[in-house]
């Protein structure tokens, strides 16, 4: 492949072989970085990238294969001693104190200037300068619970960013920013390789993989299947390189009728976790057969509206009507009764029992209705089809129906709560990022479920942050900031730029009504 | 028990016993243990022991135990023990069974109850008591208020009142036989009150006359000979000595009688005696006050109030 | 693993016995004799495991459900205090009514006792362990109030021996003893059927489900649906059940058939409440597999009494060695469960192989279509 | 009635009370420490049994209190190893293996006992030791500054505790490692040796706290502790995981203990009333925490091993 640059090589991955229960995650693959460039790692969801990072960092250790750093074989069996060879790591999922501040966050690990003693006056500063210089605004002094995804995204680069390493591998850093922190973070990141640093980045989103990356390379099924550079491809070879067969990367529209109202929202006022407001007088209305979309950066209420419309955060004021009946304040149990499903944001925490098995969760929210339910008892044969068949239908990936979920990949598990949150046919659908860390083929099949519902009548409500996407499927979109919406704009008079004055709470002169 | 034909007689006696604490308490289990071990200068016998069994089902599987193995004489030492010794014993009709401190031998022939007249020791340790106090303030620590502890405890108080009925007797049962610290704060708290005279009864003692140590406060014991715990202080102890008891039993063993029946020890027949700490300087009035009681108390002269 | 580690903790132990100059063969022989020596010493180590059992497959639902119920003392307390109560009043009534209905209320008893801490944990944010360990201090209180009061046998008041136990109770509600010539009682039968009832309870009915879920992902229970307060009150509530059966057992089964303490903590139980959870955990925290696990403890527990007699060394060193057992099992246990979980997967491969091919299959193809 | 409210006896409750209070404090702070780093030990009764024998019996045979109180801690260090190894190393349940320690200890301190010393023969206890000055206030001087030299140190292990906690880099470490050990893991903090040490200490101050209980009673005997070990773990839960809070609950405890003695001492309650009084601590307990509820802000890592990759 072609050198877009020519500094010394400094990590080289030499045939590394994982084996998991039932999964070859990584086979013989080759991988190396070179100081001053960003090497991209990509791959549809289970394809082996995590893994392959994770025994970079000592998290895993390879069956087979060699690790050399600048050349000189290193044995790395633990986060230590990547960290003492210059190697930093932005993971998948957060990996944050929550009850610890941002400062304390950041100093974990290294040592104080007064010894024994934590002294964060100096961490304070640097936090303060490094947000300043690259553009990272977060206060040290905020304990990581109060903090949005995004932010903690934030920190989580900071750290990375502080302990000044030598490579740094960012495994999906981009999915919870916005595009506008996205420039950002690759701002910082050039500006890292400019310093002669090698960077490792992995994402989903191919139009940041062109614009980041010197070297791609790709995997597939555990094996490298493809070698390039941005000059060298396009957004369409990537996914077919990734996927296996040609991919649409704009989902497709279909005809729907819209009938009556499914979800009417009449000055709704949420507190979220902090204890102050985060959902202000707010109104909507989702009819069925239309997908109103809320766009906006993420922090700004949209999860404690998706969480007070499912019965999980209590309504402070205002009202809630779905289907025609008061769901205001009722638990999540009645609400799921009217026919109302929930694609979680934080689906590691809300969507799946890790614990459990892919067959178990497939059956989690219908597990005490027939035909699962046999007077109380569980009815293993149904659980058996209900569940072969929707991993069939949503390709969900995994060994077997038994294989415990928490040995899916990130990606899998997203398909597996959408395929059971869409197995009953809901006639509300609320779906929080459903595409988030879904590599572009499950992306695509994803979309087009979704427009398959609408056209089936179902009136989806879709939070997301992903502007592309947000504009591809929704016939109506609503953009919040702060707590409240901004403006609601018809999918025909919605542009980038008119959608990211509103995102930055700008009020539209004119009221598009 | 399947042998008809009556025990081997030159075999030795076969002795078990089961205990609710160790078999070393300076109490109630440790003074049956001493009281076996001077039978066994007299008969000869085989012994065997299942000590620290507070739970009671444990025990009931221990006395089963015993009597299955053919044990001559099986002794169940805890007054907890008679509910299930009361369904065992019927079981085993050539077995002797005995138990204590009680007066209930369900009217069974081969049960034998042995009780104490705590009271006696106890009105005689509370004579003393009334007239070494100066302070007119005495303090008892007792576990819980049950059969042969309430007896001494009654008894002790109504000796003290015998010297003066002006003098306070203050109780305090800590509701268990084995928590030392409690036992050691309940005695503080009597020194706290004034008290400048303490007894107690059972194995949690030993932190109520750490106390007493400490404060100088002297200190009455009951069950064995507590001496031990307090050179300086202990006055005296009231001894349960079994052997008379046991000897009744191995005698109806000897002539092959069974005539359950129950067992009391006094000062009379020997069940009961006093244990002076000879490095006490006990004022001899007081030394001739305590014998003249117990002497009254064995001619019948002297009544203790208890019952 | 649970051979080894019994083993070694028999190894420690014989070397503790020759330091107490008591030869260990003949220790041993006399505590494998008198855990499995003849149907009487199997009888009596199947009546030891009982209440481990009822308690122990008790725990096993909490555990699942993700709280932690050490408070197996005072339900076992609790049942038994109020299945007593009902026999001391309906004496006389008929055997075939009496029985179940005092399962029922030692049942119900365990089960308010149990509920309480649950209720305390859902509603009032009380953790659990503390309010276990409270109401553990609370039940013996309750206990020893009411045997030393209202309950006490009045032929104790009239003798004035005040030995703190209630009267014989009705005869009528004796645990019958099962045919064989042993001591073996119903209440086996009972805490065998009642481990099933957990295990179907736990892996086969909806309920179940929403314990599971409820103990591993509280967040995600709720979001499916679940009311995970409700769950942990009912999972404290089934546990606490359970534990009042094993009260029921331990005052019907006993040979006094009475209620009986001498004030201490654990007197009546025999430290059942705290067994049991061993007993879950050597069983793997399943239901069925605590059947043979509460087994095997209850005959080492009986074999080690033997074992003190026979040898004559003090009890105390049958409760260390016990303690020792206990640490070295549940630490062999963590590598028997991996290896358990590799054998899980590799069976679980196997299935897919059968039942799910063409499905995995399709699932790639999918993807594989270049 | 009224004796119960003069000063003098108001005092000697009050000095009891603290008294009482020590093991449970000194007991419950080594317990808070280890919860911190995600370690439950239910086994602190065990401990608290050995260090109280250990303690016992070096002083016994020494007549140096000070040796007793090194062995007392020596002895819980030594558990806290063992205790380590069996949860860290093995990565044992912890619930469990702490019951399996609390039953070792409880029978191996009553074997030695029974073994080496027989009968209980008492020994030179803790002295009490006046605070110069304070000591001699009137009145509260000698409630609160007139005692034994463990009492002293438990309640400076209050603030000490709090600044390690808080304000050192191991305390950070501790923290992190008790609510996302895979956090600390990825920035390099070793979380088992986090964990040692917090049991190893912690453990080492339940022996400590066995020593306060043997060397202030001058005696040991079969389960001298009596549940202390138990009561002191729901202190911590009491004390939410905050040094203050725990040592709130130990005074709690203690002078509730304290008053329930002088009530019984003085013919307050008698009879069967005093089984309802003696659970008057339990109960209390509970309904502080109803009323102040504040059940959560347990670490988020609790009793849960900690394996990289998982
Ligand atoms: N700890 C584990 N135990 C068992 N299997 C695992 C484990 N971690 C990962 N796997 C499996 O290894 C494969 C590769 O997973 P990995 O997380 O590396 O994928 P990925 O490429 O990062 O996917 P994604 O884009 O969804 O993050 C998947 O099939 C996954 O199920
Ligand atoms: N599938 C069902 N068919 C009939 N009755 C049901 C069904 N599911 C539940 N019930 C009944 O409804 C009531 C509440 O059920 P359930 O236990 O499911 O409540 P829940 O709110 O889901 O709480 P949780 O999930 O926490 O247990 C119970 O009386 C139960 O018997
Ligand atoms: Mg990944
Ligand atoms: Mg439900």
């Amino acid at each position: 492949m072609t050198d877009t640059t020519n500094g010394e090589v400094l990590l080289e991955l030499d045939g590394i072989t994982k084996q998991f229960p039932g999964v070859l995650a990584n086979d013989r693959v080759d991988f190396d970085v070179k100081s001053g460039e960003v090497h991209t790692l990509l791959g549809e969801n289970g394809a082996g990238k995590s893994t392959l990072m994770k025994i970079l960092y000592g998290l895993y250790n390879a069956d087979e294969g060699e690790i050399r750093l600048r050349g000189n074989p290193v044995t790395i069996s633990s986060p230590s001693d990547a960290i003492e060879q210059g190697i930093g790591m932005i993971h998948q999922h957060f990996m944050l104190v929550p009850t610890l501040t941002v400062a304390e966050n950041v100093a974990l690990g290294l040592p104080s200037s007064k010894r024994m003693l934590m002294d964060l006056t100096p961490v304070r500063q640097r936090i303060r300068e490094l947000s300043d210089t690259y553009g990272l605004a977060v206060d040290p002094d905020s304990y990581i619970w109060q903090l949005a995804v995004g932010e903690r995204q934030r920190v989580e680069i900071l750290k990375a960013i502080y302990r000044d390493v030598s490579l740094l591998i960012l495994d999906e850093p981009t999915s919870v920013l916005t595009p506008a922190e996205v420039d950002d973070l690759f701002e910082t990141l050039r500006q890292m390789t400019r310093g002669g640093r090698g960077l490792v980045f992995i994402s989903h989103k191919l139009h940041e993989v062109m614009a980041l990356s010197d070297r791609i390379t790709v995997l597939r099924l555990g094996r490298v299947t493809g070698r390039t550079t941005p000059a060298e491809t396009s957004r369409e070879d990537l996914a077919h390189m990734m996927v296996g067969r040609q991919v649409k990367l704009a989902p497709t529209r279909t005809d729907s009728t819209v009938g009556e109202a499914r979800l009417t929202v009449r000055g709704l006022n949420v507190i979220g976790d902090r204890g102050t407001p985060a959902v202000t007088d707010l109104d909507i209305e989702v009819r069925s057969g239309e997908v109103v979309g809320i766009a906006g950066v993420s922090g700004n209420g949209q999860r404690e509206l998706a969480e007070a419309l499912s019965g999980l955060r209590p309504v402070a004021s205002g009202e809630v009507i779905i289907n025609g009946t008061d769901t205001t304040n009722r638990s999540p149990k009645e609400i799921r009764r009217l026919s109302v499903s929930y694609i979680p944001e934080e689906r590691m925490r809300d969507g799946t029992v890790a614990e459990f098995s892919v067959a178990e969760n497939l059956i989690l929210t219908d597990h005490d209705l027939p035909p699962i339910s046999r007077r109380g008892f569980l009815d293993f044969n149904q659980i058996k089809q209900v569940g072969s068949a929707l991993v069939k239908r949503f390709t969900v990936k995994t060994p077997t129906l038994e294989t415990p979920t928490s040995s899916l990949s990130g990606g899998n598990i997203q398909k597996l709560i959408i395929a059971r949150e869409l197995s009953g046919d809901p006639e509300l659908l609320i779906a929080a990022q459903p595409t988030r860390g879904v590599d572009i083929g499950a992306a695509e099949y994803i979309h087009s479920v979704l427009m398959g519902q609408r056209a089936q009548g179902t009136a989806i409500l879709l939070i997301s942050e992903d502007l592309d996407e947000v504009m591809g499927l929704a016939d109506r979109i609503a953009v919040m900031f702060e707590g409240r919406i901004m403006g609601v704009l018809d999918r025909a008079e919605a542009t980038i730029s008119r959608l990211g004055l509103l995102m930055a709470g700008v009020e539209e002169p004119n009221d598009s009504e | 028990g399947d042998d008809d034909e009556g025990r081997d007689p030159d075999a030795p006696i076969r002795i078990a016993m089961v205990g609710p604490s160790a078999s070393n308490d300076l109490a109630f289990t440790q003074s049956m243990v001493d009281s076996l071990d001077r039978l066994g200068q007299e008969h000869d016998i085989e012994v065997d022991i299942t000590d620290g069994t507070f739970v009671i089902e444990d025990a009931a599987v221990a006395i089963r135990g015993y009597a299955e193995d053919g044990f001559d004489i099986v002794l169940a030492h805890g007054s907890q023990f008679g509910g299930s010794l009361s369904e065992i014993a019927p079981d085993y009709p050539d077995t002797y069974f005995a138990w204590g401190t009680s007066a209930d031998t369900f009217g069974l022939e081969n049960v034998y109850s042995y009780s104490v007249k705590a009271d006696q020791g106890g009105y005689i340790n509370g004579v003393m008591a009334g007239h070494l106090t100066e302070s007119n303030i005495v303090g008892v620590v007792g576990p819980i208020e049950v059969g042969d502890i309430k007896a001494y405890i009654d008894g002790f108080a109504n000796g003290v009142k015998s010297v003066d009925s002006a003098i306070t007797v203050n109780i305090n049962y800590i509701d268990s036989f084995s928590d030392v610290a409690l036992a050691a704060e309940a005695a503080q708290a009597h020194v706290d009150a004034g008290a400048d005279v303490l007894t107690g009864v059972s194995q949690m003692t030993v932190g109520a006359t750490g106390v007493a140590n400490d404060h100088g406060v002297i200190w009455f014991g009951s069950q064995s000979d507590q001496t031990p715990l307090g050179e300086d202080i202990v006055v005296a102890s009231q001894i349960y000595n079994w052997d008379y008891q046991l000897g009744e039993i191995v005698d109806d063993l000897l002539a092959g009688v069974k005539n359950g029946r129950v067992i009391t020890a006094d000062f009379n027949n020997g069940g009961l005696s006093m244990a002076y700490n000879p490095g006490f300087a006990l004022p001899s009035a007081v030394r001739a006050a305590a014998d003249e009681t117990e002497a009254g108390i064995r001619d019948g002269s002297i009544s203790t109030g208890y019952e | 693993m649970l051979i080894g580690a019994v083993l070694a903790a028999g190894l420690i132990g014989a070397v503790m016995l020759l330091v107490l100059g008591a030869n260990p063969l003949t220790g041993y022989a006399a505590l494998i004799d008198g855990a499995f020596g003849g149907t009487k010493n199997l009888a009596n180590s199947a009546l030891k495991a009982m209440p481990l059992l009822l308690v122990g497959a008790g725990i096993t639902v909490a555990f699942r459900t993700g709280v932690i119920n050490i408070g197996g003392e005072g339900q076992i307390i609790a049942g038994a205090i109020l299945s007593t109560l009902l026999v001391l009043a309906l004496p006389d009534v008929p055997r075939l009514i009496l029985l179940p209905s005092a399962f029922l209320f030692g049942a119900i008893g365990g089960a308010i006792w149990g509920g309480m801490a649950g209720a305390l944990k859902s509603y009032a944010g009380v953790n659990e362990i503390l309010s276990t360990i409270m109401l553990n201090i609370i039940a013996v209180q309750i206990l020893n109030l009411l045997l030393r009061g209202p309950l006490m046998d009045p032929g104790e008041i009239e003798r004035g021996s005040r030995i703190p136990h209630t009267e014989r109770l009705s005869g009528n509600a004796d645990l019958p003893i099962l045919p064989g010539g042993t001591r073996l009682h119903f209440g086996v039968i009972v805490a065998v059927v009642m481990a099933v009832v957990c295990y179907v309870l736990l892996f086969r009915t909806t309920q179940g489900l929403r314990l599971r879920a409820s103990g591993h992902n509280p967040f995600a229970s709720l979001y499916a649906g679940m009311s995970v307060k409700r769950n942990v009150v009912l999972a404290f509530m089934y546990s606490g059940a359970m534990c009042g059966l094993a009260g029921v057992t331990l005052v019907f089964g006993s040979e006094g058939h009475r209620l009986a303490t001498d004030g201490g903590a654990t007197t009546f139980t025999g430290a059942a409440g705290f067994n049991g959870i061993v007993a879950a955990l050597f069983g793997g925290l399943h239901p069925l597999w605590t059947i043979p696990a509460s087994f095997l403890f209850g005959a080492l527990l009986v074999g080690a009494n033997a074992m003190q007699r026979e040898v004559q060394v003090p009890a105390a060193l049958i409760l260390g060695l016990n303690g020792l057992v206990v640490v070295f099992v549940v630490a062999s246990l963590q590598t028997r469960v991996r290896l358990a979980q590799i054998a899980s997967r590799l069976r679980g491969e196997e299935q897919a192989d059968l039942s799910l091919s063409d499905e995995a299959s399709s699932a790639e193809a999918g993807a594989d279509t270049s | 009635m009224s004796d119960f409210f003069t000063a003098t006896v108001l005092l000697a409750t009050l000095a009891s009370g603290i008294r009482l209070a020590t093991p449970f404090l000194l007991a419950a702070l080594g317990e808070t420490l280890g919860q911190k780093s995600g370690v439950l030990n239910l086994g602190v009764e065990g401990v608290m049994l050995l260090g109280a024998y250990g303690a016992y019996y070096a002083t016994l045979r020494t007549d140096s209190v000070l040796i007793g109180i090194g062995v007392g801690v020596l002895v819980g260090a030594f558990m806290g190893v063992v205790y380590g190894v069996v949860t860290l190393a093995l990565k044992a349940e912890q619930g469990i293996s702490g019951i399996g320690i609390f039953i070792f200890g409880l029978g191996i301190s009553d074997l030695l006992f029974q073994k080496q010393v027989g009968t209980p023969t008492p020994i030179d206890g803790l002295g009490h030791f006046s605070i110069p000055v304070l000591g001699d206030l009137p009145l509260i001087g000698e409630a609160l500054f007139q005692q034994n030299v463990l009492v002293y140190v438990a309640f400076l292990l209050v603030p000490a505790l709090w600044f390690v906690i808080n304000r050192t880099t191991f305390g950070l470490n501790v923290k992190a490692v008790g609510e996302t050990p895979e956090a600390a893991d990825s920035l390099g903090v070793s979380v088992d040796r986090t964990r040692y040490i917090t049991i190893i200490v912690g453990n080492a101050m339940a022996g400590l706290a066995g020593a306060a209980l043997a060397l202030e009673l001058a005696i040991f005997q079969q389960n001298l502790t009596n549940g202390h070990g138990f009561i002191a773990i729901a202190l911590v839960y009491f004390g939410a995981w905050r040094p203050s809070g725990v040592m709130a609950g130990a005074l709690v405890f203690g002078l509730i203990q304290a008053m329930v003695l002088q009530w019984k001492t003085l013919g307050i309650v008698v009879g069967t009333t005093a089984s309802i009084v003696g659970m008057f601590p339990a109960v209390l307990t509970i309904l502080v925490l109803v009323v102040v509820s504040r059940g959560t802000g347990a670490p988020a890592a609790l009793t849960r091993p900690f394996e990289r990759g998982h």
